[in-house]
């Protein structure tokens, strides 16, 4: 059966924030105090972000939000193990991956206000913007990383998706594929416990991380909470793909503290305890606490975060409230490079039936 | 008679077809505990049993193909996609399996099944949650296509496509859920076949074929154009395979006009099928070519754009004052 | 000048496409060594090596997922699929993915990719190996679709498609891929755009519309009806999306009749399309409604019974005296 | 690295016919020497039904035919485990099971010689006709016995499928809803080494047996040559599934030894050294090395497997011959349960179209 700690489980951070050595240990050996407190400053952005587009669903501002709530150790782990280069093609929760990429705040939310169909330039922060259909990108960041293969490069693709997204075929036969051709490709699977209301007991009767074995793929589960555990993991699955090894799974044991989306109501379908237990675990005391404990957790330090996180916010709120709002004909772009003999007509068609109101002295009938 | 939103008539056709016959299962994602994410098979799980509301692994594929072996076994299942763009997925099972079992088999095995698909846009939804895929599957042989508009008809027939050996794709139109209206739950199953479109307002020169969500729209347009002293005919398809032609053909021949409207797009879209045949049909009926009012040929748009895609009253008027030859949005373009 | 058959004159495309632009990968199941089960990509592998002609997994879905992945990355895949009835797997990628990703990402990401795929029947083939999907892909947005029906167009659009910055769903009529034709190899790839139809055989009374197999049926079927005295118009569409309505416009205009031709079924086929499409804009110039010549809606029959289904000369010649109001089949029926 | 044989691989007759002691043993105790001598017949016999329909197929009596040549200790093995009850769902090639249900000989060639979409009553012998698309058929199986559960039953649903296809997203899927609903299906996978011009080395780069476990399914890799072996595993999976244990999953290691289909050339894509040396391990010499062995491979009992072979082989032809050519408006019957207006239309045009050359004097013009 599963579980959410246990053996199996790479931990360098325990729920009480003391930083254990491990196997995984020396892949984070590099990671001082200072780099500990710009972890802990990642988090509390993330966080507050996510606090924040909550915040602007409920008042009306977004018509969707996927909080990433209790995901933050896992995102910002793996998210500052990346090189710029690297490429992300993830789900729609990874906006902790997203501000680790450099994401313009505004860029964040113009999809979730309805005014674009994605927010930010893939290719400025070399992330794919978010992917609904559940589990398709894993076979496009292993496309990209056989063509990066191809080209000699030693960057790597790093597929982001949830734990129910690793029943659909899509996401088996990217492991088929990425292990055929060797792909320079990191499959992070954070199984935070639920697929809306589907537990992971639903999905997998073993451990996620037990799958990619079997398709020939090194495969480690860790503490999705554990924000050092999150990176080494990362960092060396990385460094296998870079140097030819090909592709590694990595199964981050985590929660989905909030809802699924603004739009679902948890309460219908799980124990509040479950709930309270994972607070217990929350990603951000633990290294609050081994800050704590190393004496770099001074008020100083964290008004510094807490006013960054504060701007940061700001500035989500800022662009989100004015953002403009998309051309009348604004539909008809970029369904095609060049131009197409159907659309054009219907674009002209549309042109003047929009005229035919002015003409008629504006407003719809 | 009970005055109920189309959500729970669906969800009381559900219930009654479960009860009725032990072999409907429901199979889905989230469809249990949760009651799906639009509530349609609230409580269901709880009344008849995990093993009868079967929450599924997150694969439609599966989804569907379990529901092939299941058909195979003598089983009747309900099968739910989550919004429509998640049926692509399925899509091999539903082409290659569902639709071709009953020929493949030369009769031997039924598919029974049932695919039901909130479809449709106007309720302001991210990538994926707003489509129209209805035409893929009226271009599908071997499949009934059926999409209801009122809770009447959403309770009524959800129960016929269950009943049906043939398996039926269910397109609800997810914009309409809340909508409340009566619903008499006697009515006797067999006083209209899964076959039949229905007049819903009467009218005299021209035809304004809708489905879906649209049904309301077009209605809401006929009782505009009234008011501009011109008599509209509403037809709701609710079999969008087999089109009823004969109540088609009947409308058409009267009015000489006809105008077809869907959020689809426009290229090869339902609208497509519906001129070709009534032109093929009425050729000679025809004062003006028929005229499609349509969503573009576009992947469908963001929330805050969809209102420029989805025909709506305005849209649906230009387009009668086109088929009757007024001044409308195109004058003065030839064959527009 | 060569005179080679349709295959060999793709297999060339490929290899020029691949020879002037080392991002062209070529992807599929048994392309490599085999050269594909049709041979197309004969001696390719050998000759660029299996990092550009690559073997793939039997997944079809993770071919067009990974090829997506790799136009990311600025490559330009040829995808093969190796029959019609094998794409479905592949149709969540192409519809929600290659499709929607240019104007998902707002045109900073583009999809140069190509599906090959033979398609259609008269092959006596077994079930899925003889389909006409082609009106799936018709329908959906960001697509655009071509099929060829000789030797040269295969090795021109071929070689088009691959440079096209948009997703293009290349339909090969497999039936025709031994037949010879003159291939001039040094043909300027911009003499013709990839959405232009082709007038094959200028006629006055009738304009007939086909594509991929059917246009060798439809001349012959011209050539036929001249020996009755009908001058048909004979149009190669090749491009199936967008349809070329310029030259179907002219072509109607002066015949004010249509007969169009696929084997695909005819409910929501491509027939609908152009039919509504002509009579929208053509309706004062159409002596007779346009008529459709198609495949039945049935799934795709034994090898046995295939002549029955697909379109063939006798159905063509029947359909243009339908549409001239001659004595037909259907002669004495109303609005046949 | 995977291998064809080895440690892993469970045997209970050598390629040099000797029957040797094992876990699975006790699983074929039951089989003595006239058992052996049946299945020894059932092996000879569809070898000699493949023989003939290829002979078909060169003649051109059929279109196409997918041999089954040196599979045969995997099918008849696996095929004669199942009881009556046991529904099976197999692929193109499972003509061996086929016949151990029980199958007319003619309907085995309906669907080759072009003249029928399918063979047989799928409800008179408990096996779905062939599936052509790769792998769908695992969903069907799963789905079949997830009903079997709902009623009570205990007959076990088994889905034959490929190395091949063990690259689907469907046959994954497959084995997740399976394990999540403790299905009882058997999935037998026949490695046969090749998916047309596609080494299993392309598909898989570990044990196709492996990938199950990591889905909570138990797996045994078999060698696929070996009659007893085969029956001994499958017994074992069944009588799992049938106590409720769920599903199992056996990989046949066995080898394609003819082309994929008649309408493929093999040596343009592998080594003839390789067919050279499955020589060596062919299923039917193995048998008949332990009977012989046994001093069961009398001069008498061959005669009676070979004329038994014979009998079926022209029952076969006979059948295939004289089959009724399908009449004119076939086409139209059972693509719908009920009147389907449009279809109905089509049909009576269809109608009057035919009767037209009739009125016209016969033939086309
Ligand atoms: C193909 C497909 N089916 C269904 C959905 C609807 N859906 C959206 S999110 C979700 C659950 C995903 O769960 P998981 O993969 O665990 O990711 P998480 O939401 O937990 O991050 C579902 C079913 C979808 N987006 N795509
Ligand atoms: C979805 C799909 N893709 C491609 C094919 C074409 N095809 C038929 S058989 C085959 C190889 C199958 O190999 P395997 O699963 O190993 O079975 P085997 O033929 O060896 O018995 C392929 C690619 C198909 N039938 N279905
Ligand atoms: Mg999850
Ligand atoms: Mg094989």
């Amino acid at each position: 059966m599963r579980s959410v700690s246990g053996e199996n489980l790479v931990q360098l951070l325990t729920p009480e924030g003391t930083r254990v050595a491990g196997p995984y240990g020396e892949w984070v050996a590099d990671i001082d105090g200072a780099r500990l407190q710009g972890l802990y400053e990642d988090m509390v952005v993330v966080r507050r972000v996510d606090q924040e587009a909550t915040a602007l669903q409920r008042q009306g501002e977004l018509a969707l939000w996927p909080p990433l709530l209790g995901q933050e150790a896992a995102q910002i782990g793996s998210g500052r193990a990346l090189r710029k280069d690297d490429f992300v093609f993830s789900s729609y929760r990874e906006n902790g991956v997203a501000y680790c990429r450099g994401v313009d705040y505004t860029d964040m939310i113009r999809v979730w206000r309805g005014n674009a169909p994605s927010g930010w330039d893939p290719y400025e922060i070399n992330m794919a913007t978010p992917q609904v259909i559940i589990g398709a990108q894993t076979l496009h960041a292993t496309g990209y990383a056989m063509a990066t293969k191809l080209d000699g490069a030693d960057s790597v693709a790093v597929a982001y998706f949830g734990d129910g997204a690793t029943s659909q075929g899509d996401v088996n036969e990217a492991m088929v594929f990425a292990a055929s051709f060797q792909a320079p490709v990191v499959f992070f699977c954070q199984n935070n416990q639920w697929a809306i209301s589907e537990p992971v007991t639903l999905q997998a009767q073993r451990d996620i991380a037990d799958r990619a074995p079997g398709f020939g793929i090194p495969s480690v589960r860790v503490d999705g909470n554990d924000v050092l555990a999150c990176m080494a993991v990362t960092r060396e699955a990385l460094e296998r793909a870079r140097s030819g090894g090909g592709p590694s799974f990595i199964e981050a044991v985590t929660y989905r503290m909030g809802p699924h989306t603004t739009a679902d109501d948890p309460t219908r379908y799980r124990d509040p305890n479950e709930l309270e237990d994972w607070k217990g675990r929350d990603p951000i005391d633990r290294l609050a606490n081994l800050l704590e404990a190393e004496g770099l957790l001074t008020a100083d330090f964290t008004d510094r975060v807490n006013a960054k996180a504060d701007e940061v916010a700001a500035q989500l709120r800022h662009g989100c409230v004015t953002l403009p709002e998309p051309g009348e004909l604004d539909v008809f772009n970029n369904v095609y490079t060049t131009p197409h003999s159907v659309l054009e007509r219907q674009r002209d068609h549309y042109t003047r039936y929009l005229a035919s109101f002015e003409a008629a002295g504006g407003g719809a009938r | 008679m009970s005055t109920i939103t189309f959500g729970r008539a669906i969800n009381t056709g559900l219930r009654k077809a479960m009860e009725h016959d032990s072999k409907v299962v429901l199979i889905g994602e989230d469809i249990g505990k949760l009651g799906g994410v639009f509530r349609i098979t609230d409580e269901l799980q709880k009344d008849f049993g995990a093993h009868r509301v079967i929450d599924a692994p997150l694969a439609e594929s599966a989804i569907l193909g379990t529901a092939v072996g299941m058909a195979y076994r003598g089983y009747r299942p309900v099968c739910e996609i989550q919004f429509d763009g998640f049926i692509y997925p399925a899509f091999n099972q539903i082409v290659s399996q569902v639709a071709k079992l009953h020929y493949r088999t030369q009769g031997r095995v039924k598919m029974p099944l049932t695919i039901r698909v909130p479809f449709g846009g106007g309720i302001g939804a991210a990538e994926h949650h707003s489509e129209s895929p209805e035409a893929y599957f009226t271009h599908t042989s071997g499949l009934r296509v059926i999409s209801v508009s009122n809770p009447q008809d959403a309770f009524t027939m959800i129960q016929q496509a269950i009943a049906c050996d043939d398996p039926v794709l269910f397109f609800e139109p997810k914009r309409r859920y809340h909508v409340k209206g009566e619903v008499d739950e006697e009515v006797d199953l067999g006083s209209f076949s899964l076959e039949q479109a229905r007049v819903e307002i009467p009218g005299e020169d021209v035809t304004l074929v809708a489905y879906g969500a649209l049904v309301q729209v077009a209605k809401d347009a006929a009782l505009a154009a009234r008011e501009e002293g011109i008599s509209v005919e509403v037809i709701d398809l609710r079999s969008l395979s087999p089109l009823d032609f004969a109540t088609l053909e009947a409308s058409v021949r009267k009015t000489g006009r006809l105008v077809i409207t869907h959020e689809a797009a426009m290229t090869g879209g339902l609208g497509a099928e519906v001129a070709a045949s009534i032109t093929e049909r009425c050729f000679y009926h025809l004062e003006h070519a028929p005229v499609r009012v349509t969503g573009f040929d576009i992947p469908y748009p963001p929330a805050k754009m969809e209102h420029h895609h989805l025909p709506d009253l305005d849209r649906m008027l230009d387009g009668v004052d086109r088929v009757l030859g007024r001044t409308n949005s195109l004058s003065g373009l030839e064959g527009n």
